[in-house]
Parts: structure tokens; C-alpha cells; sequence
């Protein structure tokens, strides 16, 4: 076992899959030369050569675009769109064209295609650098959605989505880079389409995702011995393993989904949908999503902190309902 | 440039084939409208025959065409089954994309036809996609996205010049301009009057051709084609041309009356059938065998669309994912 | 009292407040030689004016940027995009600037912006023109979002859209244009915020919006006699008017929500969650949510048919909580 | 062109106001880190001052500047008040924009300064929307874009050029070109040396100028002003320049030393205290009092940021809705 970061674990799964296949390249915005303003391909350059590393200009919908059509052509592109925020420049990419081209043909055109990018606020960077859009992605059928929460998941969900043969959009979080986690020395994939239960607990279920799954965590400490919280990190929205979820809330009849995307029209309501529809008998509370204000990000440190949910509106959400 | 006879008149049945495959189209539409059926859009390529097959004539089958909502010219130039596109347009399983496309996407990979787009300028950078495959691989396959005056104001399609010119993509950029998008004239959409300029202004080529001369097309995109195939770099061509029919079957024909007999005079498939008579390429009789197999042809297309069986209903989830 | 068809409504409130205010003004493609494919804005153009019914190129990004940044100037734009799968091209200046600028400004900007645009499928023109996207727009803060099932809401909240300071994306449904409904002659608003009980019943709440209110009604027919069925219009999903939904389901103890957009991840889990967070106690029975089956739409009218909510569906959904 | 030397002498002060601002904005930035606060992103202007200057000094309060992520110079240079600038930075409620918007959003819209961005080209199309709406009232007004070379290469920028030349909109187009876009060298993001002929392609004026140079900026600037507000139409001003600092504080130098130290020595500032010192404009006393001046306001700003409140956070909510 080593400890690594989440950068350096998703550093590993591109080199590693770029390795194994050919067809596997990186493309985005400074990819090459700083690899990535967060450094998640820092070096591949250098290994892998320009041709299979390419920087572009500033041209989102172009370079998706590229990479959906190559794909389509049988490579493996792993674009990166640094910003989450900047996708709403290349929607028509993701959720009219990579999302709908196999089903459109009927079946004859595949897209093997990771759509990279990072999300979420804590950094000061206001409306346009801090929203969290999972929902957006997992709405329109035709993409899978990943959301991994720790350097293990990260690892092993990549090249999972990498070997994929459907699009992936693969979101990460800025605030989880620099975080450290345990991961073997041998090659291990994660699979997309299944929860992970990050601590076991009996009294009520949270249904956490990337960053807030850390949140959950820490609420389920400050809670220990008070309430015991079964922590479920769904790590892919889509597929969506909907039978961890029912299997725990079966157990402990409560149910508090931890979103750091905004609280309404998010993905948690969705969850609090299949769960009422499927296991509305074993509900003994009301079910309860947690997630930011309905607001656009602000930038002074204070609000932020105000909009955006912690341990503390978790550990008062469970409260609510145990 | 000399073009063999054969050639030609391969091209010229070709011309012949797509619009009587409009023609049918149009009955099948009506038909469908009469017993109170929708069958969605439907544009009719006639009149801009020798586009398609000017350049698709220079197309190898591991060559990718990328296509617009006017899609069924560049799908039989490209090599696409009529019977399958008609029964396409039907709603068919035994349809191109069995029937879950309709018109606007129809796709048959297997001979490089990527797909028409429902999105104007939706297939200009997908078409990036497989030059870059080419490049990558060091092949020597060329891709071709065919759209319209009216896509040529899309911002995407400028990223797509600037990094096709960049990288010097294997890949050629036909803008149809027919002078009209939808019901607005092309003096509402451009300002300038030639689109060569703009490519220019990124570095690469820009030829104008008179889109309905099939020798001026074809020797354009021979040019073009050889360009990508050899490393040049990309090109792109705008062929000035008319659409004979109203934009789609549901919006009346709103232009003037003389530009219609203006340009009708200037029929692509006339000019090409009195150039192969002048010369003696083609005899009347030979010209009329043509047509009438032509016509045959489709017909049996349209019998073999009706007759065949619609996608079983419980198949709608089938095709999303691969 | 009138009998007026949608189209006509929506045309008399474009035209009124166009009389109204010299600040508004229309803009998008095709809107002002054919008043837009689907004809809201018949005759605008010839009454107006051509400065004041501004057709554009194929430049979605562009005229609704312009039209942000004429809101901010002090017009009041009515900006249509042809479709809202087309919204895809300038989810940017939706989603970045319309929705964020007042906030990021501190409150010093006003972006008095209409943005319409028709949804839905049921006219065999397959999956990229026939989505339903609502969940998006209401999930980002920042838009109102309006969605009238009726000509006499289409005219009452079109009006007040255009007088109302913020953005807000108007989602008409195409087959609801010829639909025709009882109007004043006097001048109304309808205002955004307020849903509207379109059919008072006691045993289940049905929460519709947009077409399916039409379907809802059609299910309470058919169910009339057996279960009664509250039919509750949302017309707006931002702002919602929970209270509404509250006081019915605190009534009935039973909900169904209705809705075309795909089933997962829509507004109709939102509208779970709320009632979960807020009345869980009143209810008897799990909440459902009827939508569209979780596919691309398929062309095949069979296909199509099968994907769509349809009144049988709310009627099932209905008696499975009855 | 003759300029009075007041205004020479207005602008330099400006362009040390604009450099003092940066200097200390970096001092703060580096204080907030060291108390272990994020203060989102930085991005300097320092190099680029006669850039903002030579433009703006042509602009009335009426006329409309949309700027860029790296906006604190078009700020200054449209007249916002540095110490409510300097408060924004660090979040406080009597920032320009109440401390919602931070760094890249500075708002004053009395001064017509309508909102740096956060997405690259982002302010392109909201620059149409003024220009448009002085047209629609028949007002004299300008509007003024000011983007980089990087965000050239976004295609919403093309759909802008396409439509202020259709419709002689008076908007002008400045791009900064300082020949990096974060860590990307022009020659991986253009083809081509200029963008002048990219504008041309549309059918508008497109000028390049040494951005160093304000008298040379200041002339470019007023003749497209000057055409501008005669109704002649719009103008892209690419500007050649260079930013002295890395691309925002939290990423490390990356360019070649002696490329930085060629730029420092064509440093704007210097070069123009040079030229008003030979025309005997200033002297070496009234230079060293400017300075001194200037400096003293920024530190002045510096401490009225400091000693400012941040915003309560319980208004995160305020100013989302008009
Ligand atoms: C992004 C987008 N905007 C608008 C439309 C609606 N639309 C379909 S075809 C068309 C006109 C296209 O004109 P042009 O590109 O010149 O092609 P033509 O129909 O003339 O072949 C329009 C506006 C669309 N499908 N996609
Ligand atoms: C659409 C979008 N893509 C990417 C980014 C990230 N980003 C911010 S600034 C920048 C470089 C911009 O370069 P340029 O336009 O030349 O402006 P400069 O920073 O050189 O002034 C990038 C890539 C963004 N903010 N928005
Ligand atoms: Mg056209
Ligand atoms: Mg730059």
C-alpha cells in the first residue's frame, strides 16, 4: 500500500491506460506544457510525446468536438475542460452529439470518450469557477457520470471509464486534489455503476458524493455514539447503483443525501424519488437532501462559506431525521 | 482535368439517383401526412446534386463523411443503400439507423457516413475527429463535413478552421451555400459575399466553385482531397448552389419567383447530361435507360420502406449503450 | 370570451407589450420574413418594423449574448431560439451570464430578458429536436422558468415575463400551439409564481406541467368515477408555487407528478424532495414521477410513442397510489 | 494625431494607477495566503496599461466596456474608484461589486462598466447588446470588448464579428495579444500571425497596433470610435502586447526568460514617461510627484479594503432576483 494523492492517482490511471492502448490520447487546454492547470497530466508530455498529449487553443467546442468524432473513429481521447463551468461552451458536444450519436445511428457508432474536467467551489472563484453540474449530465441519458471521492476511486473509476465504450464525463473536485488515500501497488479498476460503503452505521443512511462524501465522513464522527450513519458514496450517478442505496435505507429507514451542487432541481432529488418510489415502506423520516444555497457562488470568503454545505448542515440534517 | 467517361456517368446516375430519392421521399411524406402520420423533417437536396457527388467521388470508403439535416444527397454520394435510407425515413428497422434516426441521422459507418446532424454546424467538429484519427495513425484517410451557408455562422466552425489549420487536419469543410437558410436570405445571414476569405484568414485554403457544375466540384475537391491525403492540410470549399424545393416539406416556398426559374435553368443534372451529350459520352437513349432504371430503383426502395416491419416498441431502451 | 389558439396567444402578448414599451423588442432567426418556423411572431415584422423584429443569422451564442447585454443596456428582449435542443449552442450566455451577471454584479445590473423557446416531442423529428429541458434551467439559479399549458397562461404569463426585471426562459410545447382555449378580450397577467388548479379533486394530487397538464386532465377523465384527481398546473417551475402543491397534498396525502422530460433526474424529483422535506407526514402513499422512458428520443413514431408519458401512464401511476 | 499633454499626462497617471493597483493587489493576495485565505484568482495586467488607457480615454461614462478575466486595467481605465476595486478583491461588502464578484467581476455600470468575465470570451456577445441597443435608440453610444488572444479562438467571438458587420453594429473589438493564452504560446493557438484579416474576412475593419505604444493606441482607438459613433460600423483593434507577470498567481513563470526580459524593455509606461519627457510634457520632479501620488492612493485603497467589512453572511441571498 502507498498514499498518494488524488492528482498523482489520476496521473497514474492516464499513464497507465496510455500505456496499455495506443489509442488512448489527452487533449485540452494546457495539457502539455504545465499538464493541466492542476497538474493531473503533469509529465505526460514528456512520456508520451505531443502527438498523444495536444494542448489546444481555447476552442472547447472544437476540441471535444475533435474528440467525440475521434472516438468515433476508434480512438480513445480523454479530453479535459478545466473548468466544469466552461462546458456550457461545448454543451452541444457533450449532450447533443457524444450523449446521442450511438442511439441516433442505432446502434452502429460507439463513443469511447472521457470528458475530464473539475468542479466545485471553497476557492474563492465565484459564479463561473465554482458550480457543480452533475445533474445536468445525469439527466440526459446517454452519458455515464463519475464522481469519485477518494485517490483510490479516482484511480480505479478512470480507467474503468477509460476502457469504457461510452462516454464518460468524469468530474472531479478541486478541493479533493491535494487529499491522500491508500492504493495498492498493483494494477485494480473500480467499476463504474457501483457504491462504495465508506462507513457502515445502522440509524440513518447519507448518500454522499465527491467532496461531500469527505463531509459525510467527519459528520458521521462528530455524530459517533449519538447516531450511527451508514455513509454511501454512489461515486457514479450514472449508472446508478440504486440498489446500495435501497439495500441501507431498508436498514436504517432514514435517508440524508449530501450534494454540494445546488439543493434544488439537483441530483439528490432524484434519489429521494427512486427511494420513495421503490422503498417508501422502509422510510420511517422524511427524507433530506443537503447541498448549496440556490445561488450563484459569491466570492467573499463568508458567503461562500454560507452557501455552501459542511459537516455541520449534515450532522443537522441527520438530527432532523434520527 | 480529365475525368474518365465512366466516371462520369456514374456521377451523372448518382445526381439522378438522390433526386428521384427526393421525389419518392416527398410521395411517402405526403402519404403519411394524408392517413394523418408525422414524419418529421424532411429536406430535400435537389438542385444540389453535384455538390455531393463532386466530392464524395473522390471518397474512399474508410474516408468519413459528416452530414447536415439536408443529408440524403451526401449519404448516396457517400454510398448509402437507398433501400435502407428509405426505409429510414419510414421509421423502418430495416431502416440505415433502424429507424431510430429518421432523416436528419442517418448513418452507416461501415462506409464512412458519420451521421447527418439536426444541429446546424453540429457535424463541423466531429469531422475534426477522424482527420485527427488519420493523422494519429499515420494514415492517409481524409474527412469531409458537408453544411450550409446558414452553419458557416456558427461559432464552432470557426474553432474548427482555426485547429484544423493549426495541426493541418486532414479534413475538407463544404459549406453549400444555397443563399438561403430556412426563410432568411443569405444577405440577412453574411455579410460578405465569399466564404474562401475567412478560411484564408486562418491560414488555410479557401476555394469558391460554382456548385452546380459537377467538373468544377469534383475538380475542386480532387485538389482538395489530394491536399489532405499528402499532409498539406485542410481546406475548405464553398459551392454556390440552390435548393430547388422549399426548406423542408412543412414551410411554403417564400423566395422570388425569378431567382427559382433563375437557378432552375442552371440545373446541375441539365448541365452535366448536356455536357456528356456534346461530347458524346452519352446517347439519349443511354440517358433515358439511365433514368428509367434509376426510377425503378427507387421504386423498389419505396416498396421495400412500406413493407417493412416498424422497430418493435419494446425495443426503445435498445441502442443506448454499447 | 374568446376561443384563441396558443400561437395566437403568445403572438397578442408579444404585441401588446411591443405596443406597450418601445423597449422591447424581438429577436432570432427567422422571426421576422416568416414570424418564426412555428409563426408566434406572424405579422410582427410588417407592424413593427424590421428594427424592432430582428432576424438573425444561424448565431445562437450571438443574438442571445446580444440580447443579455440589451437587457442590461435597459431593452427588453424577446429572444426565441428556434428550438431548446438548440439552446445547447448558447448554454453560456443562458446559463453563465443571464443567470448569474445580477448577482456577480452585487445587484448594479437588471437583465430584463425573455428568452422563448418551444420543447417536447410528438412530431417524429427524433433526439435533437425533441427534448425537454426544464430540469437544467430551473436548477441554476439565476432564470425564472415559465412553462404554460394553456393560450390563456401562454398570453397571461408572456406578458408578464416581459415585464418582469429578471431573465426568464419561456418553454412553450410545440404540440401545444394549435391547441386552442378560452381568452378575455380585455387585457391580463398571469403571474409567474402562482401554479394553478386546473381540476379540483380529492383523493390524488397530480403536479403537470406544459402538455402533460393536458394529459393529466385526460386521466382525470378517464379515472372519473373511480379516484378524483387533483390537477395542479405548475406554469412556473422558478419561482414554484410549493404552497400549492403543499395545501393539495396535504388534502389528498397522494402524489403523482407529471411531466415529459425524461423521469430521472427532472423536475419531478424536485418536486418529491420538497414535498418529502415539507409534508412528509401527509403523505399515505410513495410520490411517482411519470416522464419520458430515459432514451435519446427515437425517430419511429412506435418508438416515440413508447418513450412519451401519455394519459394512460398518469392513469396507471394514479391507481398505483389510489 | 495632436494630443494635449493634459491628456498625455491623464493617461499616464492612469497607467501608474493601473500598476500600483496590481503591485498592491499582489501584496494583499499574499498576505490573505499567508492567513491561510483563498482569494480566488489574480490575474495581473501589469505590461498591457496603454492598452485599457489609449482606448478608453476615448470613452464617455455612456459608453459600455466589457471586460476579461483580466480586467483590473479596463477597470481603472474606465474610471472605477480603486479603493472600492481594492475593497472587492478582498471580498468586503464596499467592494464595486459589494464583494459578490471578486477579481474578475467588477461591476460599475454608472461608468458603463459592464462586468469583467470569467469565461474566456465570455463578454464577446453581451458587448453586441449595448452597441445594438444605441443603434435601437438612435444614440450615439459605443461599446468596447476587450478579450485576449486566447479567447480569439473561441467561436462565439466569430459569431460577434459576423453580426456587429451584418449590422454595423458600434461595437469595437480590442484583443490583447500577449502572445500567451495561461501557459499556451500563440503558436499553438493561432495559425496565422494577425487576426486583422480575420475581421476583414467578415467585412470589417481590423487594424493591428503595438499595444505598447499608447500614442499609437490611443490614435487606432479614436478613429474606430470615431467610426463607431457615426454609424459606420464596428472595428477589431488587435493590440500587441505582453503581460509582465505569469499568467495568475498561483501558476509559475513559464516563459522564456529573454522573451520577458525583451517585453520588460518595451515596458509602456516607460516608454511613454520617455516621450513625455523629450517633448518636455513632464519633468523628472512632476513624474517622481505622480508616482508618489498614485502610490499614496493605492495604499489609501489598500487600507479601506482592509479596514472595510466583509458582507453578513446571512445575505448570500440578496441580489439574485430584480
Ligand atoms: C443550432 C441550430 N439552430 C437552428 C436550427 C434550425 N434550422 C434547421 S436548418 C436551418 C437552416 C440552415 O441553413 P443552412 O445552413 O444554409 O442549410 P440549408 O438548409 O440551406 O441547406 C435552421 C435555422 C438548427 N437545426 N440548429
Ligand atoms: C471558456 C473558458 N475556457 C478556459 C478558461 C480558463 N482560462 C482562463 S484565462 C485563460 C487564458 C486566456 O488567455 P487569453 O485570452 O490570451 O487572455 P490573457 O490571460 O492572456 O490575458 C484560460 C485558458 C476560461 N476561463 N474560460
Ligand atoms: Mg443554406
Ligand atoms: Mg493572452
Amino acid at each position: 500500500m502507498r498514499n498518494v494523492t488524488y492528482i498523482r492517482a489520476l496521473n497514474e490511471a492516464i499513464a497507465e491506460e496510455m500505456k496499455r492502448d495506443e489509442a488512448v490520447f489527452v487533449i485540452g487546454e494546457d495539457v502539455a506544457d504545465c499538464g493541466g492547470v492542476f497538474g493531473v497530466t503533469a509529465g505526460m508530455m514528456k512520456r508520451f510525446g505531443r502527438e498523444r498529449v495536444r494542448q489546444t487553443p481555447i476552442s472547447e467546442a472544437a476540441f471535444t468536438g475533435l474528440a467525440v468524432g475521434a472516438a468515433m473513429a476508434g480512438l480513445r481521447p480523454i479530453c479535459e475542460i478545466m473548468y466544469v463551468d466552461f462546458a456550457t461552451t461545448c454543451m452541444d458536444q457533450i449532450l447533443n452529439q457524444a450523449a446521442k450519436l450511438r442511439y441516433m445511428s442505432g446502434g452502429q457508432v460507439t463513443v469511447p470518450l472521457v470528458i475530464r474536467t473539475q468542479q466545485g467551489g471553497g476557492t474563492c472563484e465565484a459564479a463561473q469557477h465554482s458550480q457543480n453540474l452533475e445533474a445536468i449530465f445525469a439527466h440526459v441519458p446517454g452519458m455515464k457520470v463519475a464522481m469519485p471521492s477518494t485517490p483510490y476511486d479516482a484511480k480505479g473509476l478512470l480507467k474503468s471509464a477509460i476502457r469504457d465504450h461510452n462516454p464518460v464525463i468524469f468530474l472531479e473536485h478541486k478541493l479533493l486534489y491535494e487529499t491522500k488515500g491508500e492504493m495498492p501497488r498493483e494494477e485494480y479498476l473500480v467499476p463504474l455503476g457501483e457504491a462504495d460503503v465508506k462507513r457502515e452505521g445502522t440509524d440513518v443512511t447519507v448518500v454522499a458524493t465527491s467532496l461531500m462524501v469527505l463531509r459525510a465522513l467527519e459528520a458521521a464522527e462528530t455524530l459517533a455514539g449519538e447516531v450511527s450513519i451508514e455513509v454511501i458514496d454512489l461515486r457514479t450517478l450514472v449508472p446508478l447503483d440504486f440498489e446500495a442505496i435501497a439495500a441501507s435505507v431498508r436498514k436504517t429507514g432514514r435517508l440524508v443525501v449530501a450534494q454540494e451542487a445546488w439543493t434544488s432541481g439537483g441530483f439528490g432529488g432524484e434519489i429521494v424519488r427512486r427511494v420513495c418510489e421503490e422503498c417508501f415502506d422502509a422510510l420511517v423520516a422524511p427524507p433530506k437532501v443537503v447541498g448549496s444555497a440556490d445561488v450563484p457562488m459569491p466570492f467573499s470568503p463568508g458567503l461562500e462559506q454560507a452557501v455552501l454545505p459542511d459537516a455541520d448542515a449534515i450532522v443537522d440534517a441527520v438530527r432532523a431525521v434520527a | 482535368m480529365q475525368i474518365a467517361q465512366d466516371d462520369l456517368r456514374r456521377m451523372l446516375r448518382l445526381m439522378h439517383t438522390i433526386r428521384s430519392f427526393e421525389l419518392t421521399a416527398q410521395t411517402l411524406f405526403r402519404e403519411g401526412l394524408a392517413v394523418g402520420q408525422f414524419l418529421g423533417a424532411l429536406h430535400s437536396y435537389e438542385g444540389e446534386e453535384a455538390v455531393a457527388v463532386g466530392v464524395c467521388a473522390h471518397l474512399r470508403d474508410d474516408d468519413c463523411v459528416f452530414s447536415s439535416h439536408r443529408g440524403h444527397g451526401h449519404s448516396i454520394a457517400k454510398g448509402a443503400d437507398v433501400r435502407a435510407m428509405m426505409a429510414e425515413l419510414l421509421g423502418r428497422e430495416s431502416g440505415i439507423s433502424r429507424g431510430r434516426g429518421g432523416s436528419m441521422h442517418m448513418f452507416a459507418p461501415e462506409i464512412g457516413l458519420m451521421g447527418g446532424n439536426g444541429i446546424v454546424g453540429g457535424g463541423t467538429p466531429l469531422a475534426l475527429g477522424p482527420a485527427f484519427a488519420a493523422q494519429y495513425r499515420g494514415t492517409d484517410q481524409v474527412s469531409v463535413c458537408f453544411f450550409g451557408d446558414g452553419a458557416a455562422s456558427q461559432g464552432v466552425f470557426h474553432e474548427c478552421l482555426n485547429l484544423a489549420s493549426l495541426w493541418k487536419l486532414p479534413v475538407i469543410y463544404v459549406c453549400e451555400n444555397n443563399l438561403w437558410a430556412a426563410t432568411t436570405p443569405i444577405c440577412d445571414g453574411w455579410p460578405v459575399a465569399d466564404l474562401a476569405p475567412r478560411a484564408e484568414s486562418f491560414g488555410m485554403a479557401g476555394v469558391a466553385v460554382d456548385g452546380n457544375d459537377l467538373l468544377a466540384v469534383y475538380e475542386a475537391a480532387g485538389e482538395a482531397v489530394g491536399r489532405a491525403r499528402e499532409g498539406v492540410g485542410p481546406t475548405l470549399i464553398e459551392a454556390k448552389t440552390y435548393r430547388h424545393r422549399p426548406h423542408c416539406m412543412v414551410i411554403p416556398e417564400h423566395r422570388p419567383e425569378d431567382e427559382l426559374a433563375d437557378w432552375h435553368a442552371r440545373d446541375p443534372i441539365a448541365r452535366l447530361e448536356g455536357h456528356l451529350l456534346r461530347e458524346g459520352a452519352i446517347s439519349d437513349v443511354e440517358l433515358a435507360d439511365l433514368v428509367t432504371e434509376v426510377e425503378a430503383e427507387l421504386q423498389a426502395a419505396a416498396d421495400f420502406a412500406r413493407e417493412s416491419a416498424s422497430p418493435d416498441a419494446a425495443t426503445f431502451a435498445d441502442y443506448l449503450w454499447a
